[in-house]
C-alpha cells in the first residue's frame, strides 16, 4: 500500500513542479508551490520523519508561502500603479 | 504484484528516480526561466527534492520514527537513522533564510528598476 | 558580454551534467544497498539513551550531538534577517500591505493569540519528548504575531528594542551555555546538567535549555522577518 | 583553552551588538587582536584535534594543524587590517557586524573537520558575501547580489548532493573517516561525488568554467568589500578545495585535470583583462588569473610547488588588499573607477603603492611575488612540467602589458589633482607595501613556514 501511495505522491509532485515552472501566472505558481510543500510534508510523514514533516509544514510551506505571497503582492502593486 | 511495491529496494528506486527528476526540473527551470521570481522558486524545488531524496533513502519499510512513545519504549535498530533528519531540519531553515534574503533583494531591485527579467539586467558589464 | 548567451551555455552545461549524473545514479541503483550497519546515525542511536536521556533521538542529534550545526544555523537566520533589515528604511512610516478591516478576526484574535503563543511554548519545551522543538515552536509563535499583524493592521506595532534584545540575549545565551560546557565539562556544549530519566519534562541535560534559547531566537527573528515583509507599503 | 573560541568569540561579539552600538568598531578590533594572540598561542601545540559536545569519534571535530594554523593567522591579520582601515570614516555598524560573522565563517571553514559542519560555514560565508555585495543599495549592487545568490544556491545544491551521497554510501560525516573509506566505494559513486564537490567548491573558488559571474560581482560591490572577497573568501575556498582533495586521496589524474583547468583559467582571465576599461574589472580578472596559477601549483602534489603556492596565497592576499584600498581612495576622490582616473591624480605615495602592487603581482624582483613565482617555477621544472612553465611565463607577459599600460597612464600630462590621504589609511597602505618588499628581500622565514604548511596540506586531514 505504502508503495502505491509514495508513487502517486511522486507523480503529483513532478506534475506540480512542471506546472510551477511552466505557468505564466506567478500567483498560481506560488499556490502550486505551497501544494508542493504539502506533498513533501506527506512524504516526510510516510518516511517516519515527523520532526522533518513538522518543520517543513511550518517553515518550508508556511513562512515561505507568506514571504512569496507578500513579494508577489508588492510586485503586483507596483505593476498596477504603472 | 502489489507486494513487490512495498519492498524497500523498489521504494528506494522510486525515490531516487523521482527526486532526481524533480532536481532536474528545478535546475533546468532555474537556468532557463527569465523571471527572477520563477528562478528562486525553481531553486527551492531543487532543494526540496534533495530533502526528499535524503530522508527517503534512509527509510526502510517497517522502521519507526526515532522517538519513544507508548508503543515503542526502547531505542533499537528498528528505528530510522536520526542524523539525516537532523541535517535536513537544519537545511530547511537555511533554505528559507536564503529564500527570504533573495526575495528581499528582488523586491529592492524591482523598486529601483521596475524590472524582473534576468536577461534585461544590464547594469553590470563593460562600461561604454 | 551578452548575458543571454551565457545563460544558454550554462543551461546546456548543467543539463549535460545532470543527465550524466542521472545516468550514473541509475547504473548505481541496480546494485544498491544501504549499509546502515555502522553508520553515524545507528551508533548515535545506540549511545543516545546513556548520554542524553532524551526520548526524541532527532532532538538529541540536533541540539546535543550536532549542536554546533544548530549554532551555525541560528547564525544564518540572524544574518539573513540582518541583511533584509539593511535594505529597508523607516519601518515606522510604513503600513501593512494587507489592509482590510475584519471585525470577526479582530475579536477572534484576542482569544487565539495567547493560545497560539502557549502552543508554541508547549512545542518548544516538549522538544525532547515529542516531535517538534525550538524551530517549529518559534515559528508557531511568530505565526501568532503574523495573525496579530493581519487582524490589527497598523494598530499593532512591535517594540523593536525588545525584539533585538531577545535576539541578542538568546544568541548569547546559546553560546554561553556552550562556553560553560568548556569550563565545567571540558568540551564545547559538554553536558554539565543532571540527565534525569527518559520521558520526564526535566530530562535530557542541556537539551531543553538549548531548545528554549533557539525557540526564543527563532521566534524573534521570524517575527521580525514577517514584519519586514508585511509592513512595506508606503503611507500615502 | 579551546579551539572553539575562534568561531565563537566573533559570533558573540556580533550577537551582542545592541549593547555597545557606538563602540562596535573598537570591540571588533579588540576581538581580532584577541583571536590573533590566541592563534599565535596555539601554533606551538600545532597538530591538535578537539571534539565538540561529547568525547568520541562520532562528534564534530575541529582540526588545527599547520595548514589551518597558517590560514587562520592569515585571515585574522587581514581582517585586523581591514578593521583598522575602516576605523576612520565608518559610522555605520553593518560592515563590522558582517566582518565579524565573516571571520567566524572562514575560520570555521578552515578548522572544521566535519563535512556537514563545513556546509554550514559555507552557507554562512556565502550569505555574508551576498549581503556585502548589496551594501551599496543601488541597482548595480542588487543586480550583482541577485546573480550571486542564484549561482551560490546552485553551488550549495551540488555540495549537498555530494554530502548526501557520502553519507548514504559510507555513513559518516567526519573528514578523516571519509578519507579512509572513500576508496572502498563504487567507482561510479566516487566519480559522482567528486563531480559534485568540484562544481560546488569550484563555483566558490572561482575556477574557469564556473567563474563567469565573479567579475560582475566585483564590479557591483564596494572596493574594500572586494578586498575581502579577493583576500579572504576565495582563499578559504581554495584551501578547502585542496584540503578535501588531498584528504580523499584522489588520483593524480584528476588533479592533473584540475591543473589544466587552472592554466585555461589563468590564460582566459588575463586575456579578458586586456580589453577591460574598468579598474575594478581589471583587478577582478587579475585575481582570477592568480587563482588559476594557484590551481596549477596546488594540484601538483609536490612540496616545493605547493609551498610556492602557499607563499603566493599570502603575498597575493596582501597585494590585493593594498590595491583595492588604494583604489578605494581614488574612488572617493573621483567617484569613478574607469581607467582614465589613472591619468588624473598626482600623488607620489599612491603611485608608489600601485607600482609595488603591480610589480609584485607580475612577479618581478625585489618584491614578494617574485619569490613565489620563482619557487613555483623551480618546483615545476624539477617535475619536468615544461608546458605549465611555458603557460605561466607567456601569460605573465600578457599580464605585464596591461599593468605597464596602467602605469604609463599615470605619466600623461593632463591636469592633475592633488590627493590628500588620511594618515590612518596612509599608514595601513605603507605597512602593507613594506610587507611586500620585506618578503621579497627576506623570504626565508616565510618560505620555511610555507614548507611545513605544504607538507601538512598534502597529508590531508588524517595526519594528526
Amino acid at each position: 500500500m505504502i508503495g502505491l501511495i509514495i508513487i502517486s505522491i511522486f507523480i503529483t509532485l513532478i506534475t506540480l513542479s512542471i506546472f510551477i515552472i511552466a505557468n505564466r501566472e506567478l500567483s498560481h505558481s506560488v499556490i502550486l508551490f505551497m501544494g508542493f510543500g504539502l506533498g513533501s510534508v506527506i512524504l516526510f510523514f510516510l518516511f517516519s520523519a515527523p520532526d522533518v514533516a513538522l518543520t517543513e509544514a511550518v517553515i518550508g510551506t508556511g513562512v515561505s508561502g507568506v514571504v512569496l505571497l507578500v513579494t508577489l503582492l508588492q510586485i503586483r502593486g507596483r505593476e498596477l500603479k504603472k | 504484484m502489489l507486494d513487490s511495491f512495498n519492498q524497500t529496494p523498489f521504494l528506494h528506486g522510486v525515490i531516487t528516480i523521482g527526486s532526481f527528476l524533480l532536481l532536474t526540473i528545478g535546475l533546468i527551470g532555474a537556468l532557463s526561466k527569465k523571471n527572477l521570481f520563477k528562478i528562486f522558486l525553481s531553486l527551492s524545488i531543487a532543494e526540496a527534492s534533495l530533502f526528499i531524496y535524503f530522508i527517503g533513502m534512509h527509510f526502510e519499510v517497517g522502521k519507526v520514527a526515532p522517538i519513544l512513545s507508548k508503543e515503542v519504549d526502547k531505542f533499537s535498530s528498528n528505528m530510522v537513522d536520526p542524523v539525516p533528519q537532523a541535517m535536513i531540519l537544519t537545511t530547511i531553515v537555511i533554505a528559507i533564510a536564503v529564500l527570504s534574503l533573495a526575495l528581499s533583494f528582488v523586491i529592492n531591485y524591482f523598486k529601483l528598476t521596475n524590472n524582473l527579467r534576468i536577461d534585461e539586467m544590464d547594469e553590470l558589464g563593460e562600461s561604454r | 558580454m551578452n548575458l543571454k548567451k551565457e545563460i544558454r551555455i550554462e543551461t546546456i552545461v548543467v543539463s549535460l551534467v545532470i543527465s550524466l549524473m542521472t545516468i550514473l545514479l541509475l547504473s548505481i541503483l541496480l546494485n544498491f544497498d544501504v549499509s546502515t550497519t555502522n553508520s553515524l546515525g545507528s551508533e548515535l542511536l545506540n549511545i543516545n539513551e546513556s548520554t542524553t536521556q532524551s526520548a526524541n533521538a532527532v532532538t538529541s542529534v540536533v541540539t546535543y550531538f550536532r549542536g554546533f550545526d544548530t549554532l551555525g544555523e541560528v547564525t544564518i537566520l540572524f544574518l539573513s534577517i540582518f541583511g533584509i533589515s539593511l535594505g529597508l528604511d523607516n519601518m515606522n512610516k510604513k503600513s501593512n500591505i494587507f489592509s482590510y478591516e475584519n471585525r470577526l478576526l479582530k475579536i477572534g484574535v484576542e482569544v487565539l493569540f495567547p493560545l497560539i503563543i502557549l502552543f508554541g511554548f508547549y512545542i518548544i519545551i516538549h522538544g525532547h519528548l515529542s516531535p517538534g522543538g525550538g524551530f517549529q515552536g518559534g515559528v508557531i509563535i511568530a505565526s501568532g504575531f503574523l495573525l496579530m499583524f493581519l487582524a490589527k493592521n497598523d494598530d499593532f506595532r512591535l517594540n523593536h528594542k525588545i525584539i533585538t534584545l531577545c535576539e541578542s540575549f538568546s544568541g548569547a545565551g546559546f553560546i554561553l551555555v556552550g562556553i560553560l560546557g568548556v569550563l565545567l565539562a571540558d568540551r564545547f556544549f559538554g553536558n554539565f546538567l543532571p540527565l534525569g530519566s527518559v520521558g520526564d519534562l526535566f530530562s535530557g541535560g542541556l537539551i531543553p535549555l538549548i531548545y528554549i534559547f533557539v525557540g526564543i531566537k527563532v521566534s524573534a527573528e521570524i517575527t521580525a522577518l514577517v514584519e519586514y515583509f508585511i509592513r512595506i507599503k508606503d503611507v500615502g | 583553552m579551546s579551539l572553539i573560541y575562534f568561531v565563537v568569540i566573533p559570533l558573540l561579539a556580533s550577537f551582542l551588538t545592541p549593547f555597545y552600538k557606538n563602540y562596535l568598531k573598537y570591540i571588533s578590533i579588540g576581538v581580532n587582536l584577541l583571536l590573533l594572540f590566541l592563534a599565535i598561542g596555539f601554533v606551538s601545540s600545532a597538530p591538535l584535534v578537539e571534539n565538540i559536545a561529547f568525547d568520541s569519534a562520532l562528534s564534530i571535530s575541529f582540526v588545527f594543524d599547520e595548514a589551518s594554523a597558517f590560514f587562520v593567522i592569515l585571515f585574522i591579520s587581514i581582517m585586523l587590517i581591514f578593521s583598522i582601515y575602516n576605523l576612520q570614516n565608518e559610522n555605520r555598524k553593518d560592515i563590522f557586524i558582517l566582518s565579524n560573522i565573516l571571520l567566524c565563517g572562514v575560520l570555521g571553514l578552515v578548522l572544521s573537520g566535519d563535512i556537514f559542519n563545513i556546509y554550514i560555514f559555507f552557507e554562512i560565508v556565502s550569505i555574508v558575501a551576498y549581503i556585502l555585495t548589496s551594501l551599496n543599495r543601488d541597482k548595480q549592487a542588487y543586480s550583482g547580489a541577485i546573480r550571486y545568490m542564484i549561482i551560490g544556491s546552485v553551488a550549495s545544491i551540488f555540495l549537498l548532493i555530494a554530502i548526501m551521497s557520502i553519507y548514504i554510501n559510507i555513513g559518516t560525516l567526519n573528514l578523516v573517516t571519509i578519507g579512509e573509506r572513500f576508496g572502498s566505494m563504487d567507482l561510479n559513486i566516487q566519480f559522482l561525488i567528486l563531480l559534485s564537490l568540484f562544481i560546488g567548491f569550484g563555483i566558490k573558488a572561482e575556477i574557469f568554467p564556473l567563474n563567469f559571474w565573479v567579475v560582475d560581482i566585483y564590479q557591483a560591490s564596494q572596493n574594500r568589500v572586494n578586498a575581502l572577497f579577493s583576500a579572504i573568501i576565495s582563499k578559504a575556498y581554495i584551501f578547502l578545495f585542496f584540503h578535501i582533495a588531498y584528504t580523499l586521496k584522489i588520483e593524480p589524474k584528476f588533479l592533473l585535470f584540475v591543473a589544466i583547468i587552472g592554466a585555461i583559467s589563468f590564460a582566459i582571465s588575463e586575456l579578458s583583462a586586456l580589453s577591460s576599461r574598468d579598474m575594478k574589472r581589471i583587478f577582478a580578472y587579475s585575481t582570477l588569473g592568480q587563482i588559476g596559477v594557484l590551481f596549477i601549483a596546488l594540484s601538483y602534489g609536490n612540496i616545493t610547488v605547493v609551498s610556492g603556492a602557499i607563499f603566493l596565497i599570502a603575498l597575493h592576499s596582501i597585494t590585493k588588499v593594498m590595491l583595492f584600498f588604494a583604489l578605494d581612495i581614488l574612488k572617493d576622490r573621483f567617484n569613478s573607477v574607469k581607467v582614465d582616473i589613472f591619468g588624473k591624480f598626482s600623488s607620489i605615495f599612491l603611485l608608489l603603492i600601485f607600482s609595488i602592487g603591480f610589480l609584485s603581482l607580475l612577479g618581478l624582483p625585489p618584491f614578494g611575488g617574485f619569490i613565489a613565482k620563482l619557487t613555483i617555477l623551480k618546483g615545476l621544472a624539477s617535475l619536468e612540467a615544461y608546458m605549465m612553465i611555458g603557460v605561466i611565463l607567456i601569460v605573465s607577459l600578457v599580464e605585464a602589458v596591461y599593468f605597464f599600460r596602467l602605469l604609463a597612464l599615470t605619466q600623461q600630462s593632463s591636469q592633475k589633482e592633488l590627493i590628500q590621504i588620511p594618515l590612518l589609511k596612509k599608514s595601513v597602505l605603507a605597512f602593507l607595501a613594506t610587507m611586500i618588499v620585506y618578503f621579497g628581500i627576506f623570504p626565508n622565514d616565510l618560505l620555511g613556514v610555507c614548507q611545513n604548511v605544504a607538507s601538512s596540506l598534502l597529508a590531508g586531514a588524517g595526519n594528526v
